[in-house]
């Protein structure tokens, strides 16, 4: 029991990577409103983005930028468990900022779709296409 | 690697996550959405991934908010839940 | 529905704690995502490519390729805000006004009037508009070109510290976004047009990709910047390096004048007329 | 402890007890307009506070390095000195724009009334 | 001196949690904007704090430096919403 | 007249003539581009390079002119709007010298506003205000230093500024108020010459 409780007790920030995703999630799901769903979206995507993020984390190491600015000149041999692993970063770095450019179409299409329709509710949107 | 503040950080992160989606008014939601992603950015740097940190302070204090306060501004601010 | 989506998200993180236990433990120096490539880049990274950032190295020389795609991808987002908002029809039914700029006097055209569009002493104003502010004004005067310095040494210094072409970018933009909201739209259209800003974003992806494929000339593999060398007068090393910074520079120009696109067509819902 | 550790650290705690000053304030404080006197001056003051102490402590070690990262710091304490009144001046006129009432005593009195 | 900076920093933490409630609870809009004004700035000094801790300052300040620059850019665009559209309340239901 | 700027509520008791529509027409600037803002910008750009990047090899200092080149081209005209370079030193020298007077005056300030804080009775103590008054201030820099400088000294927050130099200013207490226009003025007045 002991060793079950303490395999949950050092992965705390998966709690919160879980708990963001549901909260991303049920944004998505249940929210009509297309600009709470965009900051749904959003939050789900930084949730992915944190997963990543702490599965990169290594205890007791620095930051991934070496120390000396020399380092080619390798006086003493750079050792892989002293920095942090930086390929999660990499990938993620990207990820950031294509979720801006994403985000900017989102709302580009949820102005578009108050211009047509005249609200961002889902329900009143879906009543206006049935009328007709 | 700084777990308590670690900690803490993440708590906050969960109650901005959820005030983000909850508030009755997509003004404050989008605010709020810029203070889940100050503290995000705090979370970056603790765990010590230095450059995703970087984007995420440069994109979510300069960028993404204004995003959202324009399309607002271009919407309506009205909500229904 | 609320209901349909609680039970939903319960069902989803309830499997993602079921699965909890199977996840590496935080911290853990052994996980699979520290053990296969990456004790490669970073005990090889700063002797190959002359830059003690790892990230950078990695980011613009290991996996350049990816990286091309990932600004093209934002180019083509850039791209598809424009053709989604952008109208060119002039909206004519609301009244405009004008100001005379000798005098200040505020002159209102309702519909079907005859506008002194063209004027020299005249200049439209936005309709729902806000008084000039000294304070703010004057704040991002001071700022703005500070910022844009900082933008330019976080490209610039990518390889030593925390930065380059997306960060820098993102601050460019953001400067130039920081202008357009002290100020209005069209004195930032006098600095940086729409035009202007959709060639810079093509031409940053197409240093990117016109570098690669200078590489290919040079006989070597697609973004193997170590070809260079002969071009640029250093080793192989160090063109390993000047050849991040150039695709960093291509990187940053193109985020830069994509965010610039996306904040003028969102702001002004496509019109360009009046901003936030 | 050096003599520059002590100064430093006082200089850090003076900091702190601005910021909580701050943070309480902007909770105790009646309405709107009043809330940004904390939320402008304590900030600003804490900031400037702290991050003094931490380029003095910063100077520990007189090298190149040590000195252009304290030289960066007071550069963000300029910036903070431009931008902070800024932020607070933009926020207090959009409140008045947008018609937001003023507390004052006599609204108070009213209200017991 | 490491010692100090984790009080420090957890102390800063707290902080923003008392600030945090103004943001999330505030009843009007421009109560939560000064919230994240707040918020903003503890995370420049905590972002420094962070870096002694680690002991490389020289990169975090970067970061600290960018975010002192571009923090008042959001409260400028909502503030300027507010300037440009009148009224707090008209557009928000149930109020 | 058409921007219309006064709300609904009428029992505000802002006065909202203050806040006057007009922006202030400059006359027609004379085509003339005097070199001297481009060159101080790009002098300032250069010694926040050298700053910011600690690197002082030749590339990294070329990398630096070009950037600054690149900034002065884009906002130039932004930093420095007088034409001439007489008076600016001066200028310089005593706004340093009145910075450790601000400072000393900020810290006061926020002892006082600290005091209210931690106040039990503190809704007792406050009685925001909000007042106006008309600054003898011309010039534009001026101005925006002694707004600013309203803005962090004792319970007081400057609410609006008028182009003709009418201060709207919100204070916490009564006695915050009352020291405005005061020293503080004829400082930053005299930082200017005025």
């Amino acid at each position: 029991m002991e060793a079950i409780l303490s395999s949950f007790l050092t992965k705390y920030n998966y709690w919160v990577f879980i708990g963001l995703v549901m909260i991303g999630m049920y944004a998505l799901i249940a929210k009509r409103n297309l600009v709470k769903k965009i900051i749904g979206m959003n939050i789900f995507q930084t949730a992915v983005i944190l997963f990543y993020v702490s599965i990169g984390a290594k205890q007791g190491s620095t930051i991934p930028i070496l120390d000396s600015g020399h380092g080619h000149d390798a006086h003493h041999a750079v050792q892989a468990i002293d920095y942090i692993n930086p390929l999660p970063h990499v990938l993620m770095l990207t990820a950031i900022v294509v979720s801006v450019a994403t985000l900017g179409v989102a709302l580009a299409l949820a102005i578009k779709v108050h211009q047509q329709y005249g609200t961002l509710e889902e329900d009143e949107i879906a009543a206006q296409i049935d009328k007709p | 690697m700084i777990w308590p503040v670690d900690l803490i950080i993440m708590l906050l992160v969960m109650v901005s996550g959820i005030g983000a989606i909850m508030v009755r008014d997509l003004l404050g939601a989008a605010v709020l959405f810029g203070v889940y992603s100050f503290l995000m950015c705090l979370l970056y740097a603790i765990m010590g991934a230095v450059d995703v940190a970087f984007t995420e302070a440069s994109v979510g204090a300069g960028v993404s908010s204004v995003f959202f306060v324009a399309a607002v501004f271009r919407t309506s601010r009205r909500t229904k839940d | 529905m609320r209901f349909i989506a609680l039970i939903t998200i319960l069902l989803m993180g309830g499997l993602l704690f079921y699965g909890l236990p199977d996840f590496p433990d935080w911290g853990d120096p052994a996980s699979p995502a520290s053990t296969h490539v990456s004790p490669y880049y970073i005990e090889h990274g700063a002797a190959d490519t002359h830059a003690p950032n790892i990230v950078t190295a990695v980011l613009a020389d290991y996996r350049g390729y990816d990286t091309m795609f990932e600004t093209a991808v934002i180019f083509s987002a850039g791209l598809a805000c424009f053709f989604l908002l952008r109208t060119f029809r002039q909206k004519s039914a609301e009244t405009k006004l004008y100001r005379h700029i000798p005098t200040g006097v505020t002159l209102r055209i309702e519909k079907g009037g005859k506008t002194p569009a063209g004027s020299e002493e005249f200049e439209p104003i936005d309709s729902h508009w806000v008084p000039y502010d000294m304070i703010i004004n004057m704040t991002c005067r001071l700022i703005v070109p500070f910022v844009q310095l900082f933008a330019l040494y976080v490209i610039a210094h990518g390889h030593y510290s925390p930065g380059g072409g997306f960060q820098g970018g993102v601050i460019f933009g953001a400067a130039i976004i920081l202008f357009a909201i002290s100020h209005d739209l069209r004195s930032v259209f006098r600095r940086l047009q729409e035009k202007t800003a959709i060639l810079l974003s093509a031409a940053g992806v197409l240093i990117y990709a016109g570098t690669g494929v200078l590489c290919l000339i040079l006989g070597g593999n697609f973004l193997d910047y170590s070809r260079l060398a002969g071009l640029l007068g250093v080793d192989a090393v160090m063109a390993r390096s000047h050849g991040i910074l150039i695709v960093e520079i291509g990187v940053g120009l193109a985020v830069m004048a994509v965010m610039v696109m996306l904040y003028y067509n969102l702001s002004s819902a496509g019109r360009h007329d009046e901003g936030l | 402890m050096s003599l520059l550790d002590i100064i430093a650290t006082a200089m850090i705690a003076l900091g702190l007890f601005f910021f909580l000053g701050g943070a309480i304030g902007i909770l105790r404080f009646p309405d709107f307009y009043s809330r940004l006197h904390p939320a402008g001056k304590l900030d600003t003051m804490g900031q400037f506070t702290a991050l003094s102490g931490i380029a003095l402590y910063l100077l520990n070690d007189l090298s190149l390095g040590s000195v252009l990262t304290a030289l960066k710091i007071l550069l963000i304490v300029v910036f903070v000195f431009i931008t902070s009144p800024t932020a607070t001046h933009a926020i207090v006129d959009a409140g008045v724009r947008a018609g937001m009432t003023p507390w004052t005593k006599e609204t108070r009195e009213e209200g017991r009334r | 001196m490491q010692a100090i900076f984790l009080y420090a920093s957890v102390f800063l933490a707290c902080l923003m949690g008392l600030s945090l409630y103004r943001s999330v609870f505030g009843p009007t809009v421009l109560d939560r904007i000064i919230g994240v004004n707040a918020i903003g700035s503890k995370t420049t000094t905590l972002l420094i704090l962070i870096g002694l801790i680690y002991e490389r300052v020289d990169m975090f300040v970067d970061i600290a430096l960018a975010y002192a620059t571009l923090n008042f850019i959001a409260v400028l665009a909502a503030s300027r919403y507010f300037q440009k559209k009148k009224g707090l309340f008209d557009e928000v239901e149930g109020r | 007249m058409s921007a219309n700027t006064k709300p609904d509520n009428p029992n505000n008791p802002i006065d909202y003539q203050a806040y006057s529509p007009f922006k202030p027409f400059e006359p027609p600037t004379p085509p003339e581009r005097s070199p001297l803002p481009y060159f101080f910008t790009f002098c300032v750009c250069m010694i926040t390079w050298l700053v910011l990047s600690g690197k002082f090899d030749l590339f990294h200092i070329s990398l630096g002119v070009v950037s600054s080149a690149i900034v002065t081209y884009t906002s130039g005209d932004m930093l420095l709007r007088a034409r001439r370079l007489k008076g600016l030193p001066g200028n310089w020298l005593r706004f340093i010298a009145y910075v450790p007077w601000l400072l000393f005056e900020i810290f006061r300030a926020n002892m006082h506003v600290m005091r209210l804080v931690f106040h039990p009775r503190m809704m007792d103590l406050i009685d925001p205000r909000m007042f106006r008054f008309q600054s003898r201030l011309e010039d534009e820099t001026a101005r925006f230093i002694f707004a600013n400088s309203i803005t962090l000294t004792p319970g007081t927050i400057t609410v609006y500024v008028s182009i003709f130099g009418k201060y709207t200013v919100h204070a916490i207490d009564k006695a915050s108020g009352q020291g405005l226009p005061g020293e503080m003025e004829d400082r930053v007045g005299a930082i200017f010459g005025e």
